[in-house]
């Protein structure tokens, strides 16, 4: 049930709240919070994940790294998660938990898609997001970051930290070791780059936590979101992180 | 003494013992609990003879990591009410929601009427005072700021425990402790709040969030500050603060014996 | 109505040998004899318009509204039978919240429309239930940029829109009709009740879908052609309610409001005179030139 | 460690940890300031000492006297401020006299905070020490582990922050000495009204090259209420179940017995203040 | 002094200044206290023919003073914003919103009595029905310590106190909140004369105890107010604005008198 739900309390039991099918008003998690703290695998991804926008939209950049513990559980995780053809996040916190929330909204969009007739825009999308990890935050460890393109609104990004709270930002880092990287970003930030600014400005600062950060490395990977649908890129650390791009 | 919004609401250390800190650390198993976790710290508020001026920074603080720089804290209701947020932002993001599907619902009725600040108060009252009797608290301290039914200046507080008092001045947060001072010596009686005027009120509450830049860890020196009086808010959400005072630093040096 | 007698016609959802439902016919019968009421889709706007018939004396003069509000930028009014009109306000009101709970931002016009229908047409289908004695207009404007998510804090970027397609729109003026049967249309101008024939012709030498006519003429024109639906059943004392919804940077601000009483006042008078000159034939194109605001 | 016995030290810790309250000592939640003029430092005090929430005395004294040109504002544990500052006092005469020179404020701050630092905050001292010596003005804040600042304007206690809310207002560089003393005195007020461990009177102390003035009760904006009734009891009100009388033979064989000359010369050690 | 309390400064150490760690149990447990004591003081007392309710106006939050004026006592079962249709007084002290709550809910009681049998509640009915609301939440008490006043049925004084979960009982007199301990004393030996014995009345235990009488409306006022200004004086949760209201035949008067604001 969604938490504190206002009209229950406002209109007493006497209101009679519809509920509809084909419209989504309540989201239930399974009310056991251990299902995703297995005793065997505890994975939690402690990685820096960031979303930026450019002139033509959005970039989302995350490394590849998850560990359970000092133990490299993944080292070539995608963290990079499509929610709508031009809508994705970066997640952070417990995998499991992500994974979970980003499958509910990957619903949730594709019914909004075919009952409205027309794409969701970002905004729906990261108010889906807020509203289960506002709703669930006891149970749930989810930091995740929105990116997206729309037709007609562009390029948008949202974070939605720890508690549940939903911030629209022009770029967004996230993770716990993103407080490595808050100095680059706010020193190399300029709005409107072109793309390969953009790819760059995201590189650099990967580069940097993946560099400080003993809970990231990998490969560096990123996904561009522009009018003209998503285009993914991949770096690899044995070369340098030049390479190899989208080939 | 300590008035971060993470030990509101908690067990004062001399009837319980400390807090155990080990459930802040964003990292472990035990991350999930409720507590705050995006915060906003304090809001100011004075009345004045034709309204109530009031102030917040712009800050949403992830511990101590200044994470978020444009978070407007003030929200305004109905053209003629604004709530100060301070404490948990998701948790102010769901009071705005509230407030948002109320003043739909208000506007449908044609009787004229609308909610004033004080209608404003009591609801919000409850609907904290409810949530702490479900031990299920929004982690905030609000201040309503408006008129009353009879246009006269309203201000008054509610907070996670659905506490409420009023006061000519009032301060959410570390403000209670360091702007109060001040903003008491401006206004101390609800009988002179007629004599102090517009400029006062608002210099007074400008000196505050500079007094509280200076001094309160979780602060920052980008603010928002509204205006409300019968002609409505005037709400500027993006004011910087002025005038500081920080040359003295020169005549510091080290902290005891040196001199040079 | 040839069903009399057949027996076809006695219960809902029960369709006659030539695949009519009567029940539904019978309850547009019922809106054939409500007040005019109708919506004119504007280059920057809606307005809404209903001949209120006095039935009393005893009625307060501008009181009892009949066009309703749905969240902050929807309008609707229902010709027919009055309360089946407030259930469906209800209804609307009720869509709108929910899909504000889910999706933190206003029901796009299109969605809402849909939503009214398929309950109206819901009401056609068991024998348990009537259907709504009502035909619907709704209007409202759809915020033509990105409309914030509800409670959200930040701002993003504070250049250009990132990466927005060129040439696409988004928003903008909707106006639809729902009929008891649940069937609905988009349209430029809608007319039901009474004097809708009139009124419909009316609306068709307004040119419509060229997108010309401005919300305030628009006003104009409602008052007009409310009197002018008005003519057929004169002996009545009636009232003019009116209200529009403007884009963002319009008078309302995107809001759905009833018509100010200054301009309310202004447009009786531009319709009272243009009843009076009605022979002129030239009053159709918006010819308001003491009237421009 | 010496001075202090340390053997009940576990055995109140496993006490206390089974939830034994330890015995509160007298608290001065307390507002304390100094501050630096033109020629001189001023510091000041409140004068009300807490157990708890009851007010244990209503006109404390706060400032400490460490050498003539030196003064000692304490917050923190009455009797911590009071022994320490008796302590470093006296150790500064001693080195005063031997290196026949008058005693520097950085000395007093150098010894307080190692004496301290030794005690790693186990004695609960928070001070403002100032003070005027051959080198200038001395003005300076020491904590209970140890740490010290060096500032123009300070503020301690549970009143602190009030209190420096109005120095960040109001305090400017080369102030007049009755400029100053307004300023530290206001800021003791913001604390009395404002600060429920902080009350009663201000006390001020003036550090000047020339002389040191200890300016005690300089304001007294919490003057006790006259009550309306008389709490005289008659002669005989409380019931007497037992007497017995000692006689002065009795008594001198424990105590020393001295006539006092005459009436009027009773030794009066307080007077009590009593309504009529 | 602001950095003794902080949790994350105090480590494994105890010392008469540092509360203890709870570390030494393995189950770490967020937990969220639904109180908090907002201070202050209340007292009542009765005469032959009115009752008198007092407290302070100060409401506290550790060293905080939230505000200067906040009323501790209320009139029940007035509905006409003079106050003239209400008869009885209560007066509550301890967690403010949970007060605030039960003032709220006794006096839609009071106000629905009336309206549904056409007179007015007896005092002693409102102070049974108010143990009642009080016990109702056994488990999750309000954290108040009230006092009921008004006349009854013979148009005496009467005055009831509360403990939070619904005990209660008709007394001349009573003294709650954070200065209870201070005031309560000096109104046994001022109200019913406890510890007095007139003078020259036998010897030893035959002396004859000073038998209480109802005191005088303008006595007891007087005591009220010397009750308060000494209480100020040793406790610091208490000040700043002294409220009374006296109950008589003729109505509900409010006084208010200034008290320190130290």
């Amino acid at each position: 049930m969604v938490r504190g739900r206002w009209h229950t309390y406002r209109h007493g039991s006497s209101q009679k709240w519809r509920s509809q099918s084909r419209n989504f008003n309540v989201i239930i998690l399974p009310p056991d919070p251990s299902h995703h703290k297995s005793i065997l695998h505890t994975d939690r991804a402690r990685f820096r994940s960031m979303a930026i926008t450019f002139a033509g939209g959005v970039i989302l950049g995350a490394d590849s790294r998850t560990t359970t513990g000092a133990y490299i559980a993944n080292r070539v995780t995608d963290k990079l998660t499509r929610v709508s053809d031009t809508i994705w996040c970066c997640r952070s916190g417990s995998a499991a938990d992500t994974q979970a929330v980003a499958d509910i909204v990957s619903y949730h969009l594709g019914m909004y898609a075919t009952m409205e007739g027309k794409q969701p825009t970002v905004g729906v999308a990261a108010g889906l997001f807020q509203e289960i990890c506002y709703a669930n935050k006891e149970q749930l460890s989810a930091g995740i970051i929105i990116a997206g393109h729309h037709p007609s609104h562009g390029g948008s990004v949202y974070s939605i930290p720890l508690g549940g709270s939903l911030h629209r930002q022009s770029y967004a880092i996230g993770g716990s070791g993103s407080t490595y990287i808050y100095g680059y970003c706010d020193s190399y930030w300029k709005e409107n780059m072109s793309e390969a600014d953009g790819i760059g400005f995201v590189k650099g600062a990967l580069r940097e936590a993946i560099k400080w950060d003993g809970s990231s490395g990998g490969v560096i990977r990123m996904v561009v979101l522009t009018d003209k649908g998503a285009k993914r890129l991949l770096f690899l650390p044995d070369q340098g992180y030049e390479g190899p791009g989208d080939k | 003494m300590n008035h971060l919004p993470q030990a509101w609401g908690r067990p004062r250390n001399a009837i319980l013992g400390a807090y155990n800190p080990s459930i802040l650390q964003p990292s472990g198993p035990k991350a999930h609990t409720t507590s705050p976790i995006v915060t906003g710290t304090s809001v100011l508020a004075v009345k004045f003879k034709d309204g109530v001026v009031i102030a917040a920074d712009n800050l949403a603080s992830y511990g101590s990591l200044a994470r978020f720089t444009d978070v407007k804290r003030l929200r305004t209701f109905n053209r003629r009410t604004v709530v100060g947020f301070g404490g948990d932002v998701s948790d102010m993001q769901y009071l705005d929601r509230l407030l948002l599907s109320l003043d739909i619902e208000e506007n449908y009725g044609s009787s004229g009427h609308d909610l004033n600040a004080l209608n404003l108060h009591t609801y919000l009252a409850k609907v904290m005072y409810k949530r702490r009797s479900d031990i299920n608290p929004l982690w905030n301290q609000l201040l309503v700021a408006g008129l009353d039914g009879l246009d006269q200046p309203f201000l008054s507080s509610v907070d996670l425990l659905g506490t409420t008092f009023s006061s000519p001045t009032l301060a959410t947060g570390f403000g209670a402790h360091l702007a109060q001072p001040l903003l008491r010596k401006v206004v101390d009686d609800e009988a002179k709040v007629g004599s102090v005027t517009r400029e006062q009120a608002t210099n007074a509450v400008r000196e505050c969030m500079k007094v509280l830049f200076y001094r309160d860890a979780r602060s920052l020196d980008k603010y928002s500050i509204a205006v409300i009086t019968k002609d409505g808010v005037e709400l500027k959400e993006d004011e910087e603060l002025e005038n500081q005072s920080w040359a003295f630093a020169e005549m510091i040096k080290g902290y005891g014996t040196q001199t040079v | 109505m040839t069903s009399i007698g057949t027996g076809y016609d006695l219960t809902n959802s029960t369709f006659s040998p030539d695949g009519r439902n009567f029940q539904v016919e019978y309850a547009s019968k019922a809106v054939e004899n409500g007040g005019t009421a109708i919506g004119i889709r504007c280059r920057n706007g809606v307005v809404l318009a209903v001949e209120k018939i006095i039935t009393s004396k005893l009625l307060k003069s501008g009181g009892n509204k009949r066009i309703a509000s749905i969240d902050r930028n929807f309008g609707m009014i229902s010709s027919g039978l009055v309360p089946d009109g407030r259930h469906l306000v209800s209804r609307a009101r009720d869509e709108a919240a929910s899909w504000r709970t889910s999706y933190k931002c206003p029901i796009p016009s299109s969605s809402l429309a849909f939503r009214v229908g398929s309950y109206v047409q819901a009401y056609t289908l068991y024998s348990s239930v009537r259907p709504f004695g009502v035909t619907t207009i709704l209007a409202g404007w759809d915020s033509e940029t990105e409309s914030r998510v509800d409670g959200q804090v930040g701002s993003g970027p504070k250049a250009a829109l990132a990466g927005k397609t060129k040439g696409t729109k988004a928003g903008g003026p909707g106006l639809y009709m729902i009929e008891p049967s649940g069937l609905y249309w988009g349209y430029y101008g809608a007319a039901t009740g009474k004097g809708r024939q009139t009124a419909k012709a009316e609306l068709e030498k307004l040119d419509l879908p060229s997108g010309n006519l401005s919300l305030e003429q628009g006003v104009k024109e409602a008052a007009r052609i409310i009197y002018a639906a008005h003519e057929d059943s004169k002996d009545k004392d009636f009232e003019l309610e009116m209200s529009w919804v403007s884009s963002s940077d319009g008078p309302t601000q995107g809001r759905h409001e009833q018509v100010p009483k200054e301009l309310l006042e202004q447009a009786e008078t531009f319709a009272k005179r243009a009843m009076e000159g009605d022979d002129d034939e030239d009053t159709a194109t918006g010819g308001g030139e003491t009237m421009e605001l | 460690m010496p001075g202090f016995d340390f053997s009940h030290h576990n055995r109140n810790a496993a006490l206390h940890a089974q939830g034994v309250p330890l015995p509160k000592a007298t608290s001065t939640g307390t507002t304390i300031v100094g501050c630096i003029f033109d020629g001189g430092v001023v510091i000041a005090a409140d004068t009300r000492a807490t157990s708890g929430p009851i007010v244990a005395d209503k006109n404390c004294e706060k400032l400490h006297y460490i050498a003539p040109q030196i003064w000692c504002a304490g917050a923190g544990t009455a009797a911590d401020t009071e022994f320490t500052t008796a302590i470093i006092s006296s150790n500064l005469e001693l080195h005063s006299l031997s290196t026949g020179r008058k005693p520097r404020v950085v000395t007093c701050m150098t010894m307080l905070k190692q004496h301290l630092f030794r005690y790693q905050g186990h004695i609960g001292a928070y001070l403002v020490v100032a003070g005027v010596d051959p080198t200038g003005v001395g003005l300076y804040t020491v904590h209970a582990h140890g740490s010290t600042d060096k500032l123009p304007y300070v503020t301690m206690g549970s009143g602190s922050l009030a209190a420096m809310s109005v120095f960040e207002t109001q305090w400017k560089p080369k102030m007049t000495k009755d400029e100053a003393v307004k300023l530290a005195s206001d800021a003791i007020q913001a604390g009395i009204f404002n600060d429920l461990g902080s009350g009663s009177n201000v006390d001020v102390c003036v550090i000047t090259p020339e002389k040191t003035t200890l300016l005690r009760n300089y304001i007294k904006p919490n003057q006790r209420e006259q009550k309306q009734r008389s709490y005289l009891f008659k002669r005989g009100t409380t019931a007497v179940l037992k007497e017995k009388v000692i006689t002065r033979e009795e008594i001198s064989k424990y105590v020393t017995v001295q006539e006092l000359p005459s009436d009027d010369d009773v030794v009066v050690v307080e007077k009590m203040d009593i309504d009529a | 002094m602001l950095n003794a309390n902080s949790p994350l400064a105090s480590g494994p150490s105890y010392s008469f200044a540092t509360p203890p760690n709870q570390t030494s149990t393995n189950i770490k447990q967020h937990s969220f206290n639904p109180y908090t004591d907002n201070g202050g003081s209340t007292l009542g007392i009765t005469g032959d023919d009115f009752a008198i309710l007092a407290g302070d106006t100060r409401s506290t939050s550790g060293y905080n003073i939230n505000t200067r004026y906040a009323p501790k006592v209320f009139k029940i079962g007035e509905d006409d914003g003079t106050g003239e249709s209400a008869h009885i007084v209560l007066s509550v002290v301890g967690f403010a919103a949970d007060g605030n709550a039960l003032k709220e809910r006794l006096n839609a009681i009071v106000k629905m009595y009336r309206y549904q049998h056409g007179k007015p509640m007896s005092v002693k009915a409102c102070a049974q029905r108010l143990s009642t609301i009080l016990y109702g939440k056994r488990f999750f008490p309000y954290y108040v310590h009230a006092i009921l006043g008004g006349l009854d049925e013979e148009g005496k004084g009467a005055l009831y106190s509360y403990d939070p979960v619904g005990s209660y009982e008709r007394e001349q007199c009573r003294a709650a909140g954070a200065a209870a301990s201070l005031i309560m004393p000096f109104l046994d030996n001022q109200v019913n004369f406890k510890n007095q014995y007139i003078p020259g009345s036998g010897e030893g235990h035959a002396l004859e105890a000073r038998k209480a009488t109802p005191l005088p409306r303008a006595e007891v006022e007087q005591l009220v107010r010397d009750a308060f200004t000494s209480a100020v004086e040793r406790h610091i949760e208490v000040g700043d604005g002294l409220q009374m209201l006296v109950v008589t035949k003729n109505g509900i008067e409010e006084i208010y008198d200034p008290l320190k604001k130290d």
